[in-house]
């Protein structure tokens, strides 16, 4: 058999390293672990290919451009970063390569009839958003509580962290809350005095993050400086990750963000990649870091890779698989509570089934986490996105794309 | 009508109407300053030393803090990571004199500020290669306790930070203006080749205000890491002290202070009581137009030298 | 430093033995900027100990770039010295940095003044001293040089750069003496300067000269005095040495008379009456 | 030459500077100087150093503005004055510290004396068509008569910046010349020229003198140009005006002779 | 005498005047010229063109006006990346406004309303200058960045807030947007290169470029012969930033395919002014030597180790890459500081030398 090509966009430098390097680690941890454990996927090796973009946009495209046509043609894409995503969508349409911008990227994406080629499963930033307040209404007691409450959204003004804003108001209306908005500009992402103070004097219900890189650490550092109540301040799923609570020590004790997957480091699927390192393979990382949420989004983020693969080997043969093959493969993706537990993943991710004109899943959830000093421990059980409320903005937005760009949809059936 | 309202009337309502709020603003922008300063310091001392714009300045302060940490990790005792990072600044400066400025000498300022930039590059690398680019805390016991002035709430590490910066300033400014050196740095900064012509050494001269400012750069990037962390982005805070420079004057190291309290305090005022109208985060470009009114009147800073024009 | 360079230091260590009276020796130097412009091409001569030797040549000739080549300043033009030796007190200085060579007692003045614009007056002389560490004796040296330029005096805490030409020119060789050199490099003493202070300057040369021992290698276009002042000449056209001799004997060769001081068999000509057909000469 | 065809060459008042008082804050520059230009003469400004004759230059071509006293130039008084007025008004100069433009070729830089001359619109110089061409090869035509004159063919397209300084005197001139100016202000031309191109210098400046019937204000320090050159000559000392008049009642002055000339030599 | 340009004599100014006096250059610039334009389509891969031939002729355009500003009027700017941000918002504003306007004058549209932008921020360099204006233009960087950013108008009010480049045709084949083949996007902007390049050339040894040279070499000098300082500046940033507005039109069009804020940050700047400096300053040749050595070394020196096959991580061989390309510009400004293009010039004098040394 050839091997099965898998570029992975990566940065393992620049701005965003903290982040990009655990991201990069799991991802290729799960590769790697595969490729040791089963002689790969039904015996296709899977041949990962790293090329470190730096989160920047144009060197992601070239990247792209570089590794497509690796070893008979990509499998597909996880580009780890919005800017890289949006600016592939039409060139991997295009070149028949499916994009997997899991829990990032253009939320309307999930309408698979408009962007056949791009998934963003398990869940988007407005199914997040949704789900954030979802939570907040349960510790409060109920959606009703939420009247009359006052939220802070501190957000990285950037297209990525101006997206739930068309959702908040969607449920700001619905329920009755209103938030103040706290853009932090991408240049000064370390400079967040003048917002948090403005926080201490208004006093919000909660704050909620939408950041992303240093952004994170300062405003949790800022936050507990001016002595905000950490467990009111939930950040979301790019907000979560060690480097968030680093710099703060101590002060970020009972800070909280959402995740789209497990954490921690009981998974059965962790010891086999502990077995793996102890035979001195994988990536450099050791197993401390597995606690590290956004290792372990790395990972999960594989782990739907290669289930896609075998998905997609079932129907087209043991082998080498397409791009276009692998979409077929994704959009047909179903893991069974079964599957899931043959993968020593139980917990880890929720079970989850794509169909062509639903890319995100059909059951968008998050869990809420919570950072204990030394380790993230999961204080929540899956909140369910308020799939009624995204629906439609998904609709608009990939509407108005279709038209912009003169692609009629496709039908489904 | 009311969009004027929001500029002019409501801002001034809200301050009078919590004025320990406004006092914690300006404060906390005040320290912010501080923090500018410190960066701004050390391009200022380049600069009026040698008369260039030492852009790696930024990466200066993440490489040194970079280093500092890395010996704290290993176990090395505070002081002696202090004193062994200072040495490395200092070995630092010999290396640039050596292999980048003595080749340049005389040569057009922007020629030496993009070679600055190249240095930038290669000390991120370096420091990265050495160190790693992941996320590192920084403790080194500054104070992390507030104290209240009526509901205003004052941080002790920003006092600290601006105690520690003032003091820098201080010695610095009476060594360049009162000292033999000084003078001699004054003057290899207006005219290399006079300055050699006389046997001001060049190369020592520009390897005491390198190390100089590498050490001013190991206070920062400490002062920095603590509040951040030690990472990349600590090279970035440069460009917040690029206005302060320009404002306090390229050649004033008072100038690098009192920019940055202006700075600090202006872009911190206008963006929590005008920044909503206009949709937030303008401090960012806030600090340049601040720095712009006052260049328009004084276009060498507030207390940069006379930029002299005669034929 | 090139093939030849072994060879022509032999040829120096000779030179040595049979003049070791000069304090100065430059053997057969070709100077070039930016690796392709030749601009000396083999220039020789000598400075005695306590001389007054005067440089002479048109524009272009390679003075300036003979002295930069003596204090080690061509490097900071992205010039260098490619073939040939040059012996301070008989010791090979080419390869020394510009501070060294002060260091050892030789300034140079360099041509169109150079003061340090930002500067008082008076801080620009003393950075003139710097190689003289704290020496307590600055002081009064600064004051021996207000002595020499009354003007400075008056201008001593106005920066630099807005006093006027000649002003600088002052402060420029003011600055120099502070660092109280064996041998001083003038380039260009006179330019700029109203007449009586031509004259003035000069006769501080011959003071410093005679009462000091300090010797004098000056590049000057005004040939009649510096021929008056000084007591050897040499003269150099484009990058060569055509012409030496005792100062006394050059102001009395006819050509030097008649293209450097103006001076035909009947007497000075008007600078009105000069003609277009001017035979211009040149030795090479 | 003789009196008559020197009055015939010398026409009425073309400049006239009354009172003219500038001071830098201490300094006094120039205290209550005044003093006129004459149409077509050769109009010596001399005295010590810092007496303040770059600054009356200044002051004429609006580079400095006095606190007091006006300029008539061709009648007309002017202040404040912009410089690139004074330019456009016909006044062009020569700097002490040569001021050119040190990246650009000879030719280049004498182009640059022509700019006013030009009148092309952005798009005509963009697609180099029209006037954008036109101009170009006529006023090249033009700028090589005045390389011709100085008799600089040979650097025409050295960056001046390499030249030796008094290659650069010449250059400076032309680029004056270039702009066919009505009065041309040469602070110290001959500055750091050894005789042979004192000679020539002085040569240039006459035939302009002659030819062009150009009026020119000249600075310089060596007496025997200045008193071979010049129809009058004014002293300055120390901002207040010493003498003023012919040369030989000049060289005559004894405050002149104390002043600035110390003993004669020649 | 390998090269020569003694023993070529002009009869007429005309000829002497000419773009390029010398045959040899001449002869040599039109082969380059049309080897881009016909041959280069035909031999080069999809890779090349699209992402190294294509970015690396857009970032030259963009070098170019920053050397027209910085290099030839000497007003140092930090402000290239929002210039170019203006040039992409604008340009979608107005192909999405006119959807059957040919799509060149909606490149051009970006070119000029930046270049208006570029007149108001350039407006200060009357009375700031050097490194104060240098840091003052990075003003112009953040609010542009920021405005485009806040204003949901610049993108359509997409919720989204990254349009992606809307397709467009220019005799029925796609030139834009990601449908459009390597090869048609690199001939538009070939062509679009080739020609401002040209005008570049015109202007900067014309009246305007001689202006703008005489304010950077010295300023007092000009006004004193009569070049008026604000005009020759302002003209200076005008023309600067359409060619800057242009090249971000290009950049989102037909490159990155999105119009996306942090595609135009303060790195995008620096890396322009690298491209400029390095290239060497006051040259057109030295923009695209400059643009195609900043852009290339990257990736270079990023597959070199790959093709070592030796065993590094992708981190390793960044932060190499990192130390490498920061030692080679240093090294580079040491050998030659004045750029790429004076290297280039010398070898040229050598050559007319060779086989003598000087
Ligand atoms: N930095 C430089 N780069 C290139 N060429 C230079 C440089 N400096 C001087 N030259 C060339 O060297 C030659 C000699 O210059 P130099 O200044 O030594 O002459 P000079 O005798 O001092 O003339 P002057 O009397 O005008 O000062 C000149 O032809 C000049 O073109
Ligand atoms: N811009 C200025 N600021 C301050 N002082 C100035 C300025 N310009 C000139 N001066 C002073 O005014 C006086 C006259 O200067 P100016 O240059 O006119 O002298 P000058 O007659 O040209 O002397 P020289 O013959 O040496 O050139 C000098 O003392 C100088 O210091
Ligand atoms: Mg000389
Ligand atoms: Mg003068």
């Amino acid at each position: 058999y050839a091997d099965q090509p898998i570029p992975a966009l990566v940065y393992r430098t620049g701005a965003y390293a903290p982040s990009g390097i655990p991201l990069a680690n799991g991802y290729l941890d799960y590769f790697a672990m595969i490729n040791e454990r089963d002689g790969g996927v039904n015996g296709v090796p899977l041949a990962v290919e790293e090329c470190d973009t730096g989160y920047a946009t144009d060197r992601g495209v070239e990247c792209y451009d570089r590794t497509k046509g690796t070893g008979g043609g990509a499998t597909v894409y996880s580009p780890w970063s919005t800017g890289i995503t949006y600016a592939l969508i039409e060139k991997a349409t295009n070149d028949k390569i499916p994009i997997l911008s899991m829990g990032y990227g253009r939320t309307s994406a999930a309408n698979g009839k408009v962007f056949p080629y791009v998934f963003n499963f398990p869940a988007t930033y407005w199914s997040q958003a949704t789900s954030v307040v979802q939570y907040i209404a349960n510790e409060a007691g109920g959606l009703d509580k939420l009247k009359g409450m006052r939220f802070a959204y501190i957000y990285l003004d950037h297209p990525y962290g101006k997206e739930p804003i068309p959702t908040l108001d969607v449920l700001a209306e619905k329920f009755g809350f209103t938030y103040d908005k706290y853009p932090v500009p991408p240049a000064s992402m370390t400079e967040q005095k003048s917002i948090w103070l403005q926080i201490r004097k208004t006093k919000p219900d909660y704050a909620i993050m939408w950041g992303w890189g240093a952004m994170n650490g300062t405003a949790v550092r800022e936050a507990s400086n001016i002595r905000f109540p950490m467990e009111k301040f939930i950040g979301n799923w790019w907000s979560g990750g060690n480097d968030a609570v680093v710099p703060a020590g101590k002060g970020s004790i009972g800070y909280k963000s959402a995740t789209f997957h497990g954490v921690g480091t009981g998974f059965d699927a962790y010891k086999d990649v502990e077995a793996m390192y102890a035979a001195g393979k994988g990536s450099s990382a050791d197993k401390a870091e597995h606690n590290n949420p956004l290792w372990a989004r790395g990972f999960a983020n594989a782990a739907y890779i290669v289930e896609a693969i075998r998905t997609a080997q079932a129907k087209f043969g043991n082998r080498q698989i397409s791009g276009e093959e692998m979409r077929w493969g994704l959009e047909n993706l179903d893991l069974s509570e079964e599957r899931i537990a043959e993968m020593g993943m139980t917990g880890y991710i929720p079970p989850l089934k794509i169909t062509c004109e639903n890319h995100e899943g059909d059951n968008p959830a998050i869990l809420v986490q919570q950072w204990k000093g030394d380790k993230w421990e999961i204080i929540s059980d899956w909140v369910p996105a308020m799939t009624e409320v995204v629906a439609p903005l998904i609709e608009q937005d990939s509407a108005q794309y279709a038209s912009e760009n003169n692609i009629t949809p496709r039908s489904c059936n | 009508m009311e969009f004027l309202q929001s500029i002019f009337v409501t801002p001034f309502v809200e301050i009078v109407d919590s004025p320990y709020f406004f006092f914690e603003v300006f404060f906390g922008g005040l320290m912010a300053g501080v923090m500018y300063s410190l960066v701004a310091l050390g391009f200022v001392l380049i600069f009026k030393a040698s008369g260039v714009f030492n852009f790696s300045q930024g990466v200066m302060v993440l490489f040194a803090a970079l280093n500092f940490v890395g010996l704290l990790e290993h176990g090395v005792p505070i002081w002696l990571a202090f004193l062994i990072t200072m040495a490395i600044m200092t070995a630092l400066a010999f290396a640039v004199e050596r292999l980048v400025l003595r080749h340049l000498v005389n040569q057009e300022p922007i020629i030496l500020f993009m070679a600055t930039i190249g240095l930038a590059f290669f000390l991120e690398g370096f420091g990265e290669t050495l160190w790693g680019s992941e996320i590192k805390p920084l403790e080194v016991g500054i104070p992390n306790d507030v104290w209240f002035m009526g509901d205003a709430m004052i941080q002790q590490a920003d006092v600290f930070a601006a105690v520690v910066a003032g003091a820098m300033v201080t010695v610095l400014a009476l060594f360049f203006h009162y000292t033999r050196v000084g003078r001699a740095l004054r003057a290899v900064a207006d005219d290399h080749q006079a300055a050699l012509s006389i046997g001001i050494p060049l190369n020592h001269i520009w390897i005491i205000v390198w190390a100089v400012a590498g050490v001013v750069a190991l206070v920062a990037g400490i002062l920095w890491g603590s509040k951040l962390g030690v990472q990349f982005s600590l090279s970035v805070i440069a460009l917040k002290a690029l206005p302060v420079l320009i404002l306090g004057g390229f050649t004033s190291i008072p100038g690098a202070i009192i920019g940055g309290l202006i700075i600090g305090a202006g872009e911190k005022v206008a963006e929590v009581y005008w920044g909503s109208v206009f949709g937030g985060a303008i401090e960012e470009w806030f600090a340049y137009i601040v720095a712009l009114v006052f260049l328009f009147f004084r276009p060498q800073g507030l207390f940069g030298d006379k930029i002299i024009e005669r034929v | 430093m090139n093939a030849q360079a072994p060879a022509s230091d032999k040829a120096t260590d000779q030179v040595t033995e049979k003049a070791s009276s000069a304090l100065l020796q430059v053997n057969n130097i070709e100077a070039i900027y930016d690796h392709v412009i030749l601009v000396l091409k083999g220039v020789s001569f000598e400075v005695p100990e306590g001389g007054i030797v005067a440089l002479l040549g048109a524009n272009g000739a390679g003075k300036s770039t003979t002295l930069k080549s003596i204090s080690n300043l061509l490097r900071a033009e992205r010039g260098e010295i490619t073939k040939g030796s040059i012996q301070l007190a008989g010791q090979r200085t080419n390869d020394l940095t510009a501070n060294e060579m002060v260091k050892r007692g030789c300034v140079q003045v360099m041509e169109g003044r150079h003061c340090f614009e930002h500067l008082t007056v008076e801080e620009n002389l003393l950075t003139g001293a710097y190689t003289r560490g704290g020496a307590s004796d600055v002081k009064s040296d600064l004051e021996k040089v207000y002595d020499y330029f009354p003007r400075l005096r008056e201008r001593r805490s106005s920066q630099a750069g807005y006093t006027s030409g000649g002003e600088q020119q002052m402060c420029a060789i003011g600055r120099a003496l502070m660092a109280r050199p064996k041998l001083i490099l003038l380039d260009e003493p006179s330019m700029g300067l109203a007449p009586q202070l031509v004259e003035q300057i000069f006769e501080i040369v011959k003071q410093l000269n005679e009462n000091e021992g300090v010797t004098f290698l000056l590049a000057e276009q005004n040939t009649n005095v510096a021929l008056r002042y000084s007591d050897y000449g040499y003269i150099l056209e484009n990058g060569r040495v055509v012409l030496d001799g005792a100062a006394a004997d050059l102001a009395n060769n006819e050509d030097v008379k008649e293209f450097y001081l103006g001076l035909s068999t009947q007497g000075r000509k008007s600078f009105r009456e000069v003609k277009h057909y001017k035979r211009r000469k040149r030795w090479l | 030459m003789t009196v008559t065809d020197q009055q015939s060459r010398i026409g009425e008042q073309i400049l006239h500077a009354e009172n003219i008082t500038l001071g830098f804050g201490g300094v006094k520059a120039l205290n209550d100087i005044s003093f006129d230009i004459r149409k077509g003469e050769i109009r010596s400004i001399i005295g010590p150093n810092g007496a303040g004759k770059s600054s009356m230059l200044n002051v004429i071509n609006g580079f400095y503005q006095p606190q007091e006293g006006t300029i008539h130039f061709k009648g007309v008084p002017y202040r404040p004055m912009r410089p690139y007025l004074a330019a456009s008004n016909g006044i062009a100069r020569t700097f002490q510290n040569i001021a050119l433009f040190r990246g650009m070729s000879t030719l280049d830089n004498i182009m640059t004396g022509r700019v006013l001359k030009m009148k092309a619109s952005l798009i005509e110089q963009a697609f180099y068509v029209l006037r954008g061409k036109k101009e170009e090869l006529e006023h090249r035509e033009h700028v090589e008569k005045v390389i011709d004159f100085l008799e600089i063919q040979a650097i025409r397209r050295t960056p001046v910046g390499r030249l030796p300084y008094g290659l650069q005197k010449r250059v400076e001139l032309g680029r004056a010349l270039a702009a066919e100016p009505d009065l041309l202000l040469l602070d110290e031309p001959m500055a750091g020229m050894n005789l042979e191109e004192k000679e020539d210098m002085s040569r240039f400046i006459v035939d302009v003198n002659e030819q062009f019937g150009t009026t020119i204000a000249l600075i310089e320090h060596d007496m025997s140009v200045v008193m071979d050159l010049s129809d009058r000559v004014v002293v300055l000392d120390y901002g207040r005006k010493l003498a003023d008049g012919t040369p030989d009642e000049v060289r005559g002055d004894q405050a002149v002779i104390d002043a600035y000339l110390g003993v004669t030599h020649e | 005498m390998i090269y020569r340009e003694a023993g070529v004599f002009k009869t007429s100014y005309d000829a002497d005047m000419a773009l390029l006096p010398i045959p040899m250059d001449k002869y040599f610039v039109i082969a380059v010229t049309l080897f881009a334009v016909i041959v280069v389509p035909f031999i080069s891969n999809e890779y090349w063109l699209g992402s190294i031939l294509v970015p690396v002729l857009i970032l030259s355009i963009a070098a170019i006006g920053l050397n027209i500003l910085t290099g030839y009027a000497g007003q140092v700017s930090l402000g290239t990346g929002a210039f170019m941000a203006a040039g992409a918002y604008m340009g979608y504003k107005f192909v999405t406004a006119f959807p059957d306007v040919n799509i060149i004058f909606g490149i051009l549209a970006g070119g000029v309303s930046s270049a208006m932008i570029g007149i108001v921020f350039g407006a200060p360099s009357l009375r700031i200058k050097g490194f104060y204006l240098a840091v003052t233009t990075l003003a112009a960087q953040f609010f542009l960045i920021w405005l485009f950013q806040k204003q949901p108008w610049f993108v359509n009010y997409s919720i989204s807030g990254v349009p992606t480049a809307p397709p467009r045709e220019i005799f029925g084949i796609l030139v834009t947007g990601a449908e459009a083949s390597a090869t048609a996007r690199y001939v538009f902007v070939v062509c679009f290169t080739i020609a401002l390049a040209w005008i570049a050339r015109n202007l900067v040894r014309g009246r305007v470029g001689r202006t703008w040279m005489a304010i950077r070499d010295m300023d007092i000098a000009a006004e004193l012969i009569g070049i008026r300082p604000l005009q020759t500046k302002l003209s200076a940033f005008a023309i600067s930033s359409f060619y800057c507005g242009v090249a971000g039109a290009l950049w989102a069009f037909c490159y990155i395919n999105t119009v996306e804020p942090s595609a135009f940050d303060i790195n995008r700047s620096f890396q322009i002014l690298f491209m400029v400096i390095v290239g060497g300053l006051g040259s057109i040749l030295g923009s695209f030597l400059g643009a195609a050595f900043i852009f290339t070394l990257p990736i270079f020196l990023n597959n070199f180790f790959g093709v070592l096959g030796l065993d590094v991580s992708t981190a390793t061989i960044r932060h190499i890459e990192f130390m490498v390309f920061g030692g080679l510009i240093v090294f580079f400004l040491i050998v030659e500081p004045h750029g790429l293009a004076r290297l280039w010039a010398l070898a040229k004098e050598k050559l007319r030398m060779w086989p003598f040394p000087y």
